[in-house]
């Protein structure tokens, strides 16, 4: 099945990239599973072209925020995932000092300014960053990335409407994995879609195949160029499917029988290879490619098992400047 | 008496109450699977979809809604997931629940139960993990319940559920799985203190799961010869100022211990009380060990840097001797 | 001008209540000019045929829910008048014991559960008292009203939502005045209307002429029925002008010239007029229509005004069950 | 030195800091218009739409993307309108703004001053009326500030403004109109209290508006030859412990007085922290003066039940003596 067309240089670097978010998420998972790491844990496997397609369009100067299911938005933005796993586990070096851990990872080093913890709440927060980059005459601009659940929560209106209202540099993009924790969220979400709400709000928005990782980058990079150029806000609804449970201890056990794995066989990963194979590609390569994922994120996995526990006095740091405590106080 | 988690003892005193009162219902995220902590299990097949409602991602609407639903007749229990996330509700419990009594001169009550899971569980980090029971004493209209034991969350969150009055109901995530004996018709009245152990050296006084490491220090503090009475407050507003006095009283020492932060957390109103009121019963300087004024963290070690150690209180027990 | 099958009994009855309304205000306005009144005052002046559309299309036992300027809403529901004014002046026999004012005037004895200092905040609450009236079989119905300013707060989509989801008895009426407090909502708010908003949460959406006091009671009728039948939810979005300031205090000078001299001319009480004339009506009777409001609304103020003040032990009452202080306490 | 209201020296403090920074804007509903007090009167006309930014009315927004225009790299000024409203945002000031430096390890501070008009104001009732100051005190992360005179508001304001934390600045709706001596340039250090009246004989802390009914008492008090000292904290986060002991090591007797509920305001930090950690210099119980744990009401005399007089306060001084 060799598409025309097909561009197999960007097609194979965005194979990577999911490859990478893969394999970091298993690592991750395995280091729940082994106590290594002790919050929650929410992979994004099943999702990996909507971080990789979004990331691809963007410069490193953009500003990206995501949700509690962040790792491969902050993998496909630029962060290292060494600092990262350490994060995860808690240790020295991690790239939020082991303060956040994975619900909080962040590296504004890239422009990724967090995860976040409160479903929806960095909506406000991408608009108002979107809203300085405006104030200060920047021309970057900010993503959001939320999921199906979060559209039920106020902060959705607040800050479409805002950003609508300012007409400010954002692209909202709802990942539709069609699940909210335990809950389908159609069963509790009215109306149509995500799109049809934003556009209510004044935002044009467009919906796009969230596992074609292709796609969801070509969707981007033009909603971006309307948004660069000052056309204000755009949402893209990215259909996807989260693969494995809400969490990595969650078996998902209240799903239908066979949904997920009807679903696996459109998993974006999968796709890419099946067209980069049709298009010449040796399986030879392909597997180099999954190795080198592989071998990069059990490095990154050894690293942080072996690396030191945070100095605990950085747990007085970083909390203000005016009326912070010293460690003596306590 | 049957044992029985403290997860299982809340679920069988709502169980209890929705067999009793068809106008109690349970309306939050994921009830229908059991909730997230498995406190709901069961409960869907029991009662359907219309009483064991499961909402969407909406706070606001889930108390908003509860509120109005409480002024039309109903008593809905308000499951909040974890207590952090009762800040998207803030409005619609402290403008609304709380004060639509007293506002509207009486004409309504609002009979609600505002289930909050609290406090430190695993590296659950800033936004998973806090304990924000004093702002809640602070507040006109609301009743405030920390359950330490399965009897106490059996017993008070039948009382919760009976009560008129806008109640915020704080387990403790860390508490789930501790076993106790439970009997089922046990209701403990709100605003009434347990003498957790008895003693004549100093008094302790805490709540929900610090007690346990207030009931571990005393064993450390016997062996040293001190006797330590240890007083579970169960309920901050009203508060049993009275069952405190009687044992300073006795002890003439006073140590309070909470997982939330120290300053403005509710030992403060519980030091400021006693100095205020009961000055000549004090001895020595009353104690407060509490969680410094950081955000609690995400690595195991710097997340323990904020937590109240037995070691701690006994410490803290010798010096006031 | 005689409108064809216009029901002159109707419209008359109508007539009324929009006077009793518009003679309430002004008694409320002049007693807060002469101090009596020490809180704000936010007069519907121009708005009474919404009040009292929506509430004749109503039965006693529905629920309805106001804003902060709420008077006409509580006075259409059936509330009684010389409570009310009592409530404003804060005096004993107030519709609130004085412990609420105007903001949060209520009477649940007529299914009117109460205005809201807060905007926007009784979408959920009227929401739920509809969930309620479900949840226990009834057929009563909840109607909410809020203002165009109100459709920019989070709990529009989350009240919207939740009753699209629950499909619950709710009827939404957006009193859409054009202004909130002294920003022009159009400026601020994205998208079309308020109705697109709704059928972006799955709530069909009806406008209407929020000045046309039958229109708006045919319109609240049709979509009453609907929800009544178990349609679930509806919106409406009323169109109307606030003819004065924000509050009794404010001289509104930040309209442009002009704009609240032409709304004038709208204004639902002179159309009404108009149309009752058209239809034959004497201008005497019109006359002792208006005559006999001023005088209730009068004997209200002059009630009011001698009242004594409530009793101090009440700021005591009513705060709750459980751990309520007693005076003596403080 | 030129005098002028409360209201138009925190003007003055946000007009001078944009003037200096062009990174610093303000941001809530009507701003354009001056906002609901007149407090941003013509900074429109001087800074434009964009920098006086008039908002919908979304508090959530108002505050959320105040932070995160804050991590970008802006200084925004946000404004509440009334304390109470602060409720609707209080996940994205106390979940978010707070955290988010700790959280991210650094990586990003967030300097928003979070304008939050509080307290009683002329038959405002329940829900426009509150002062919830010790709520802030208890969030780690937030500094909070609470000025009293004109002075004051130009030049905590002016320090809020510079500070690299969020602030959560509340200006005391009752005190617009108050006038007196105001200097551009002279900023004042967050944290640190003034004596607002020497004295030897007892010492009142206060803060806010109630700070002007304290210093009412001290001239009731004089005529009978009791000498108060008042203390006007000005900041409660950080609060100037030092200031307090220093008076009480003269006057060995301690009142606050404050205008929010008595329980689990900050009244009860000042009264813990001194009886924990300067027990020997209280020489009586200390008091509170603080509101009954009741919403406060609209009628004016009903009110005036939760409100703490000069007499009130006399009295206590008179029965600590
Ligand atoms: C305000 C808030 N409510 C509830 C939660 C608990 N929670 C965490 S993730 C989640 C589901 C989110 O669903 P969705 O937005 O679809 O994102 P997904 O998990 O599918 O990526 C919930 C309910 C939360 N973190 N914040
Ligand atoms: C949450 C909240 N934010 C702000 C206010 C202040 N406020 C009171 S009324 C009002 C304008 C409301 O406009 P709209 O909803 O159109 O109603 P209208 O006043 O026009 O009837 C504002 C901003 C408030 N009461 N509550
Ligand atoms: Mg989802
Ligand atoms: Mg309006």
């Amino acid at each position: 099945m060799v598409k025309t067309n097909l561009d197999v240089g960007r097609l194979s670097e965005r194979f990577r990239m999911m490859l990478r978010i893969r394999a970091f998420e298993e690592f991750a998972i395995r280091a729940a599973d082994e106590k290594l790491v002790l919050g929650a844990i929410h992979p994004s496997i099943g999702q990996e072209a909507c971080a990789t397609g979004i990331c691809a369009a963007l410069r490193k100067d953009d500003f990206l925020l995501s949700t509690h299911r962040g790792h491969g938005h902050t993998l496909a933005k630029g962060a290292d995932a060494t600092a990262m796993m350490r994060e995860l586990f808690g240790r020295e070096g991690g790239i939020c000092g082991g303060k956040g851990g994975s619900m909080h990872i962040a590296d504004f080093s890239v422009g990724m300014l967090g995860a976040n913890g409160v479903v929806a709440a960095n909506i406000n927060i991408a608009a108002g960053a979107a809203h300085a980059a405006k104030l200060m005459g920047q021309d970057k601009i900010s993503v959001c990335i939320f999921g199906d659940g979060a559209i039920n929560r106020g902060p959705f209106l607040e800050g479409l409407n805002w950003a609508a209202a300012f007409k400010l540099p954002v692209l909202f993009v709802c990942e539709d994995n069609e699940w909210a924790s335990t809950t389908r969220s159609k069963d509790v979400t009215g109306g149509d879609s995500p799109g049809k709400r934003a556009e209510a709000l004044g935002i044009a928005a467009e919906q796009v195949d969230g596992n074609d990782v292709m796609a969801v980058e070509d969707a981007t990079t033009r909603l971006v160029a309307a948004i660069r150029a000052g056309g204000g806000p755009r949402l893209l609804h990215a259909v996807t499917y989260r693969l494995l449970g809400h969490t990595s201890v969650d078996k998902a056990a209240y799903r239908p029988d066979g949904e997920a794995d009807k679903k696996w066989t459109n998993c974006p990963i999968s796709r890419a290879s099946t067209l980069l194979t049709g298009a010449g590609m040796s399986q030879t390569e392909l597997d180099s490619f999954r190795s080198n994922a592989f071998d990069e994120m059990q490095a990154a996995f050894d690293d942080a098992k072996a690396s030191p526990w945070p100095n605990t006095v950085n747990a007085y740091a970083d909390v203000q400047d005016i009326g912070a405590l010293q460690p003596l106080d306590t | 008496m049957p044992s029985m988690t403290y997860r299982e003892a809340g679920r069988l005193a709502v169980q209890e109450a929705m067999r009793a009162d068809p106008t109690v219902w349970c309306v939050g995220e994921d009830l229908g699977r059991g909730g997230v902590f498995g406190q709901y299990a069961g409960l869907e097949a029991e009662f359907g979809t219309d009483r064991i409602c499961s909402a969407p991602i909406s706070e606001a609407a889930i108390m908003g809604a509860a509120v109005g639903a409480a002024m039309a007749g109903t008593r809905p229990i308000v499951e909040m997931r974890f207590a952090d996330f009762a800040l998207c509700a803030i409005d619609e419990l402290v403008n609304q629940a709380a004060k639509a009594r007293y506002m509207f001169g009486g004409q309504s009550k609002v009979p609600i139960t505002v289930r909050e899971p609290m406090g430190m569980w695993r590296s659950s980090a800033a936004q998973h993990s806090q304990s924000l029971e004093s702002w809640y004493t602070h507040i006109p209209g609301l009743v405030v319940v920390a359950p330490s034991t399965p009897a106490d969350n059996y017993g008070l969150l039948s009382a919760a559920i009976e009560a008129d009055d806008p109640v915020v109901y704080m387990e403790h995530k860390n508490l789930w799985d501790v076993s106790g004996e439970v009997n089922s018709g046990e209701i403990i009245p709100l605003g009434k203190a347990r003498i957790a152990r008895s003693g004549t050296d100093v008094t302790i006084v805490s709540w929900s799961a610090q007690l346990h490491t207030a009931l571990d220090a005393t064993k450390i503090l016997s062996r040293e010869g001190i006797e330590a009475e240890v007083i579970d407050l169960r309920s901050l507003w009203p508060w049993d100022e009275e069952a405190v006095a009687k044992s300073l009283s006795k002890t003439g020492r006073l140590i309070v211990c909470h997982e939330a932060v120290s300053v403005s957390g509710f030992g403060a109103e519980i030091l400021a009380t006693i100095s205020e009121r009961h000055f000549g019963l004090l001895k020595r300087p009353p104690i407060r060990l509490a969680a410094p004024r950081i955000p609690i963290s995400y690595a195991p070690n710097l997340e323990d840097e904020v937590r109240v150690t037995a070691d701690d209180i006994a410490q803290a027990a010798r010096r006031i001797d």
